[in-house]
């Protein structure tokens, strides 16, 4: 167990960037996002969950796939280059390493997504204990520990000094960049802060929440449950929660007519919208109950039915704070505890 | 994917000069989907166009680029030429490469460059071009002409001897405008109302001509062949259909203080008159602002008197709605307001008259019976002062800029007329320039000079002084002589300045035609359609459309009617066919788009649309396409994009922006 | 709030309307979902308090496709939305049964700020209490009511509603800032500063089009940001062009049928002050073509699809500097 | 930076309204009243047709400045275009301003069909005024400049 004190964090992000590009959360405009950092930048450890999940440094909202140029009448392809230089995710928290682990689950199987592979290849992370829990947060229901959060390098803050716990290879490495900046602390100290962290975690009101009757067979259970054709009515049908959830991995992939040529580029979709997996017959979603649905069944069984089991919901509880609606995953699964179906 | 042709034209030099042809066809062979271009040195010729030809039949050409003049100048040239080789016109684009490229550029490889951009963004707009059809809408066959003066009459009688029906609407009690007001007309001297009462008896007569006098145009719709107007008929209050015109009402009406309009307000008429001997009809009307019966309810002396029974006080003003295939103006002048040219002391000396004034002084149904005198205290005047250019070719805003081109002759015709009929009065005219093009016309004026004695001088005139013993003194320059004039007048005439008539920008918006800084209506070309408003169906006649005397003015209307005789005589229309569009799919029903057409082209109807499984009713936009002029207004008010414009479509719109900016 | 519910219920009872449209509580006091009530059983879970902020004008646009009437509770400031979308045949003010709601302004609970929140005490009833009692795992704190109103509630435009057919509760103008305060001040900045500033809440849009979905004004069947018609659709904002292009656009399309009813800035997960657009064209309108408030009647004009002979030209732009 | 106007030469592009503007445009050619090569002509049958959106793409793909021209107001050829089409761009002008967008890259500007001088001497001061400015960084979308 090593540790810095938080006013040298400076210092550290510093040296860390010096071998890395280093990303974290940066408060710009009232909002703390993971942001690349520079010396400029506004560092905000404190916020418990920045708005977007951290998923972008691997699978990044938009991200050029290849370009076509087009010069006297020929035609040349680049493929954009992968991920080659090392990169420091730092201060991202338990729910969203977790995440992570999802998303591996689905990019990096076969076919493996090669831009995606470089960058989990590239990426060290360097995850942050949540010291204070919030209401929205339920990460417990899906067996993360928000004291002892996963990643290459665990942190904590206790009494205005970062405690460092390289966990991995990955992590020895990068703690070995920056070794002359720590000292050695004490392990006990950060027990006592988990314990603490623990006993709070055990308060929330969602922590104990039940995923009875949910996994594969829910989609068979539950598909035609007339609980969906309640639960959906105020959806805007916006983006909101799919863009906020560090697990959502759908994206769609266009074309941007540059004038010299064209860039073939993905984004995230989110299949709240009406054009989501459009086909040229139209589209095999018709209603926002159906999209409504089909969230949160790829959440609790569709996920779980293709990975042993596991939930594609780390709990962090971004939508239940972003939705415009108030409408999130925990209704819905209360929803059907409440309905016994 | 369109197989698209580019055919770019030399002009002989006026493109290849600056333009490096050869090149803009290379470059356009290097574009997606050109599978042809070749450059001819004139494209619009017989040559050029069967080269076209050829290359639609050879390649199968589906849309074609023609990188040459204005569009404005050959679209409808190589659109037909497509047309011929079976290829739809509107699969036809133009990249202006002379207008705007050759010939404002001088380096080469600068303009070569741009000749390459505008054929690339016409290439892009073709790729998105859909083939259009024109839509096709009915004729009515029947004329309206606002406005019963003489180039209204001439109009209508042409176009009523053609066999098709016309209404004249006239906005004073009787027909014969302005000149019915002259006296003699230059450059025969034969009596106005001698040549002109004979075509008012025949306009009245002929049996395809319908006259509404004292009526004005309300409201007009529709379009081309499809004119809908709606005309006030103000209530006479004298039942046309009893009246004999025997004018005893007008002798015993007791309110007989009310200026003359006729007489241009120099004498009084009665407060239920007829404007002047011969007007047609020759039934009166009464100005109920001054009808004693109307403004204290006691009276009656005309009903009394009518031995006909025709006084009715209670009629109303009536509105007919009347369906025209097309639409004249001829709506003519009026002399402008004299109140900013205080310097000729017009209002303050009744002796100060304007020409139009001294026409009915000449006259002898004029308030002087014809008498030349002093209006002040009825002397005979001996020496005249004619001033020209009142207001016309004004440089400041107190007049017009231009030329009202009557003037120089009516005057030398006064001058010489009085020269004539009193010898022993002097007549002076201060003069900018003479101006006397036109047949008989110089030599007119010269005889006014040489024979008669006329003093012209070369000059302005700075001021008209009235003098205490109530002759006028005349202060001016003589530019030939180079020295300052004082010059003591009995008389002074102004030749005062034309407009049109203060109605007609009301009318030009009904019927949305465009109106000059002047007022005056446009033309749709200067010089190749001078009698045609750029409104299709909408024709001009007259003063309206610019200053002309009565020779041209009869010209003008004769030209007008053979615009409209063609258009009457044909069954169909063919409509543009580039008219907005909206997609029911997209359209939220909204009424925006409505809102904003100019045309009322746009429609609400609810019906059941199948959006891709949804079926529900919907409100929907329907375009009227025979209505819809293609402005494109709706297409932006649309949020949601529904409403779209065919030939000039958001997509191929931002396909030129895109081809422009790459 | 009992009133609301027993009136609803006896309106539902004698069938005059079909179902209510209102909020539903949920599982914390600031957990309140617009929802479709169809009995008197359902009407259990309504609420109506602080929280209730938003506008369920838009779901209008469903129920007017259903068969009945649909009792609609709306807010003064909702009202003009309602109005709007009448104007725009988007809703049928027959198939609405109107009650005009009180209100004294509503709630954003990310403005309480407080981590851990368990309760909000004050929130139902902001005439009763000034402060809000807030309970966290942290400990309680105290808000004042006001410090934790929405943007659109310090601007109120006023306790009227312009439609209803009937009204219950009281309601208070909440107004206690100037409407155009904010603009004025970024239209005073230098051309840099104002790039800087839009160009650091933009860089925030995730694009998730919250604020379009939300927006009454936004109503159409296929935005064209959806629309493959347009050359439009975009998913995401791949450069920064993308995220002005998006908000400019939308602005625009709403400009003179925006109510300025600040749900844009209310949903925005990024605290995006989205309504310094909308009220910049209101601004604009109001300063060069009279004042015109969208949403007021159901008749009139709006300022784009209208214009006077003597409208100042577009260079007025660079004249003001 | 100083800015080089031998060599900065940008993309205007002009919507120009078909019954005057573009008319007045021809007029400017016949006339041989030369103004910069920059200038790209885009017909549209009346300045009512311009959608923002038109502008904004322009601006994304790399225009450095762009103008509408139309019917003198009260001389539209569908009487009413230029009147909506004024308060649609003073809106928008007027956004672009407030977003930090300089506002001499946009203009709107009244040309007949006779005033070919105009359109000349409109254009020629338009293309300096963007040169002025140099290159539009603040509008454009960075995947179109290479």
């Amino acid at each position: 167990m090593l540790k810095i004190k938080k006013c040298d964090l400076a210092a550290l992000f510093a040296r860390i960037s010096e071998n890395n590009d280093l990303y974290l959360p940066v408060k710009t405009a009232g909002k703390t996002n993971f942001a690349a950092w520079d010396e400029t930048a506004d560092v905000d450890l404190d916020t418990l969950k920045t708005v977007k999940s951290p998923k972008d440094a691997f699978f990044p909202q938009s991200e050029n796939l290849y370009t076509c140029n087009k010069q006297d009448g020929k035609t040349s392809i680049t493929p954009e280059k992968l991920r080659e230089e090392p990169f420091v995710l730092f201060g991202i928290r338990a729910c969203d390493v977790r995440a992570i682990d999802v998303l591996d689950r689905v990019f990096l199987s076969d076919p493996v997504d090669s831009y995606y592979a470089a960058r989990r290849e590239h990426g060290i992370i360097v995850s942050y204990a949540c010291h204070a829990p919030e209401t929205s947060c339920f990460c417990k229901v899906f067996g993360i520990d928000a004291a002892a959060p996963e990643g290459d390098v665990v942190t904590w803050m206790v009494n205005g000094e970062l405690y460092w716990d390289a966990k991995t290879e990955k992590g020895a490495l990068l703690t070995a960049q920056i070794r002359d900046l720590l000292t050695d602390g004490d392990a006990a100290v950060v027990e006592t802060e988990q314990a603490a962290i623990r006993a709070i975690v055990e308060k929330l009101p969602n922590s104990s929440l039940s995923l009875d009757g949910w996994g594969a067979e829910a989609a068979k259970t539950r598909f035609d449950s007339p609980v969906w054709e309640q639960l959906y009515k105020p959806c805007l049908a916006c983006g909101t929660c799919t863009f906020v959830c560090p697990t959502c991995q759908c994206y769609d992939i266009k074309d941007y007519n540059t004038g010299s040529g064209v860039q073939r580029y993905r984004c995230w979709d989110s299949c709240m919208y009406s054009d989501f997996t459009m086909m040229a017959h139209g589209n095999n979603r018709t209603s926002q109950m159906q999209r409504f649905r089909q969230r949160f069944l790829h959440k609790l069984a569709y996920y779980p039915a293709n990975n042993d089991g596991m939930f594609s919901c780390v709990g962090c509880g971004r939508c239940v704070d972003k939705c415009p609606s108030h409408l999130n995953i925990v209704k819905v699964i209360k929803a059907f505890e409440k309905e016994g179906v | 994917m369109q197989k698209i042709g580019v055919f770019v034209c030399h002009c002989g030099s006026n493109i290849a000069a600056t333009v490096d042809v050869k090149k803009v066809v290379e470059m356009a062979l290097l574009e997606q989907g050109v599978v042809h271009a070749e450059d001819y040195p004139y494209m619009c010729s017989e040559a050029g166009q069967s080269r076209i030809a050829a290359a639609i039949a050879e390649k199968g050409l589906t849309g074609i680029v023609v990188c040459s003049c204005s569009p404005r100048m050959h679209e409808a040239t190589f659109r037909k030429a497509a047309e011929r080789a079976g290829l739809n016109p509107y699969m036809v684009e133009i990249a202006n490469i002379r207008e705007h490229c050759s010939w404002i550029h001088k380096d080469m490889a600068e303009a070569t460059e741009k000749a390459t951009i505008l054929m690339r963004a016409a290439v892009a707009k073709v790729h998105l071009n859909a083939p259009l059809q024109a839509g096709e809408s009915m004729v009515t066959k029947r004329a309206l002409v606002i406005g019963g003066g003489i180039a209204g009459i001439q109009t209508a009688i042409d176009i009523a001897d053609a066999g098709y029906k016309v209404d004249i609407v006239e906005k004073t009690p009787s027909i014969g405008g302005r000149m019915s007001q002259l006296d003699k007309t230059f450059p025969t001297l034969d009596c106005s109302a001698c040549i002109l009462t004979p075509k008012m008896v025949e306009a009245a007569a002929h049996e395809n001509i319908t006259i509404h006098t004292y009526s004005e145009v309300e409201k007009v719709s529709g379009f081309v062949g499809n004119f809908t107007v709606d005309i006030r008929k103000k209530a006479r209050y004298v039942d046309i259909a009893k009246c004999t015109g025997c004018g005893v009402c007008q002798e015993k009406c007791p309110s007989k203080k009310i200026p003359n309009e006729f007489n241009r307000g120099l004498n009084n008429r009665s407060a239920i008159y007829t404007p002047f001997a011969q007007a047609i009809p020759n039934v009166p009307v009464i100005d109920t602002t001054a009808c004693i019966k109307f403004k204290t309810g006691k009276c009656g002396v005309c009903e009394k008197v009518c031995q006909a029974g025709a006084i009715n006080y209670k009629q109303q003003d009536e509105i007919i709605t009347e369906n025209y295939g097309a639409i004249v103006v001829a709506t003519g002048f009026d002399t402008i307001k004299l109140d900013q040219y205080g310097e000729y002391a017009y209002g303050q000396s009744k002796d100060v008259i304007t020409s139009l004034e001294l026409e009915r002084v000449m006259n002898a149904a004029g308030p002087t019976k014809g008498h030349l005198e002093r209006l002040s205290d009825g002397k005979a005047p001996k020496e005249i002062v004619f001033i020209q250019c009142v207001g016309s070719r004004c440089s400041d805003d107190r007049g017009k800029p231009y030329c009202s081109k009557i003037c120089c002759m009516y005057t030398a015709k006064h001058a010489m007329l009085i020269r004539d009929k009193y010898p022993d009065t002097n007549v002076t005219v201060f003069y900018i320039d003479v101006r006397t093009p036109g047949k008989n016309f110089d030599e007119f004026y010269r005889r006014a000079v040489e024979d008669y004695g006329v003093n012209y001088i070369k000059g302005q005139v700075g001021k008209v002084i009235p003098q205490p013993d109530g002759s006028l003194l005349v202060q001016g320059v003589d530019l030939l002589d180079q020295k300052q004039i004082l010059k003591k007048a009995d008389m002074v005439v102004l030749a005062t300045a034309i407009e049109p008539n203060t109605d007609v920008r009301k009318i030009a918006t009904m019927l949305t035609a465009s109106i000059d800084t002047n007022n005056f209506l446009t033309e749709a070309h200067p010089k190749l359609r001078p009698v045609e408003s750029p409104t299709a169906g909408v024709f001009l006649s007259g003063v309206c459309q610019g200053p002309k005397d009565i020779p041209e003015t009869v010209a003008q209307a004769g030209a007008a009617a053979v615009k409209v005789i063609g258009l009457l005589a044909k069954d169909k229309l063919k409509t543009n066919p580039c008219t907005a569009q909206s997609d029911e799919l997209l359209c939220n029903g909204c009424s925006q788009c409505a809102n904003v057409c100019p045309y009322g082209a746009i429609t609400y109807e609810t019906k059941l649309i199948n959006d891709h499984g949804i079926r529900e009713d919907r409100r929907v936009a329907v375009v009227n396409s025979a209505l819809c002029q293609g402005c494109g207004a709706c297409t932006v008010t649309c949020p949601s994009g529904a409403m779209d414009l065919k030939g000039f479509s958001n997509r191929q719109i931002l396909a030129e922006v895109d081809a422009i900016c790459r | 709030m009992q009133e609301l519910i027993n009136r609803a219920k006896s309106l539902l009872e004698s069938g005059e309307v079909s179902r209510v449209l209102g909020w539903r509580k949920g599982e914390t006091d600031w957990d309140v979902e617009p929802a479709f009530f169809n009995s008197a059983e359902e009407l259990s879970e309504f609420i109506y308090n602080g929280f209730c902020g938003a506008n369920l004008s838009k779901y209008m646009i469903e129920a007017s496709k259903l068969e009945g009437k649909t009792l609609v509770f709306l807010k003064p400031c909702d009202t003009y939305s309602f109005n709007q979308l009448c104007k725009e045949h988007r809703v049928d003010r027959e198939k609405a049964y109107i009650i005009g709601v009180g209100c004294k302004g509503k709630l954003k609970i990310e403005n309480i700020d407080a981590a851990g929140i368990l309760e909000v005490r004050g929130a139902g009833y902001p005439d009763a209490s000034e402060i809000l009692t807030v309970k966290t795992l942290y400990g309680d704190r105290e808000v004042s009511y006001k410090s934790a109103m929405l943007e659109r509630c310090h601007v109120c435009k006023g306790k009227e509603h312009m439609v209803y057919d009937e009204r219950m509760g009281e309601s208070a103008d909440t107004s206690d800032a100037d409407r155009f305060a904010e603009v004025a001040k970024i239209e005073a900045m230098s051309p840099e500063e104002k790039f800087a500033f839009f160009q650091s809440e933009l860089s925030k849009c995730i694009r998730c089009n919250a604020c379009r979905n939300v927006c009454p004004a936004c109503s159409c069947r296929k935005c064209v940001f959806d629309s493959t018609k347009f050359d439009s659709a975009q998913k995401a904002n791949t450069t920064s062009f993308e995220e002005k292009m998006f908000h400019i656009i939308r602005a625009f399309h709403v400009a003179g049928r925006c109510t300025d009813c600040g749900e844009c800035s209310r949903v925005c997960p990024q605290g995006i002050p989205l309504h310094l657009f909308n009220r910049k064209f209101i601004k604009d309108i109001n300063a060069l073509y009279g004042d015109y408030q969208a949403g007021a009647d159901t008749d009139s004009k709006g300022p784009l699809t209208d214009f006077r002979l003597d409208d100042c030209e577009p260079s007025i732009v660079t004249k003001r500097g | 930076m100083p800015i080089n106007h031998e060599e900065f030469r940008p993309t205007i592009v002009a919507f120009c309204c078909n019954w005057c503007s573009y008319a007045g445009a021809d007029l400017a050619g016949s006339s041989r009243l030369a103004y910069p090569a920059d200038v790209k002509i885009i017909r549209v049958p009346c300045s009512c047709r311009v959608n923002p959106m038109f502008i904004l793409r322009a601006f994304e793909k790399g225009a450095d400045g762009v103008i509408l021209c139309g019917c003198h107001p009260g001389d539209c050829h569908y009487s009413t275009g230029n009147y909506y089409a004024r308060r649609r761009m003073t809106l928008l002008f007027s956004m672009l301003d407030y977003l930090g967008v300089e506002n001499g890259r946009t203009r709107v500007e009244w040309v007949s069909a006779a005033e070919g001088v105009k359109f000349s001497e409109t254009m020629n001061s338009f293309v300096e005024k963007v040169r002025s400015l140099g290159p539009n960084v603040r509008l454009g979308d960075l995947r179109c400049k290479n």
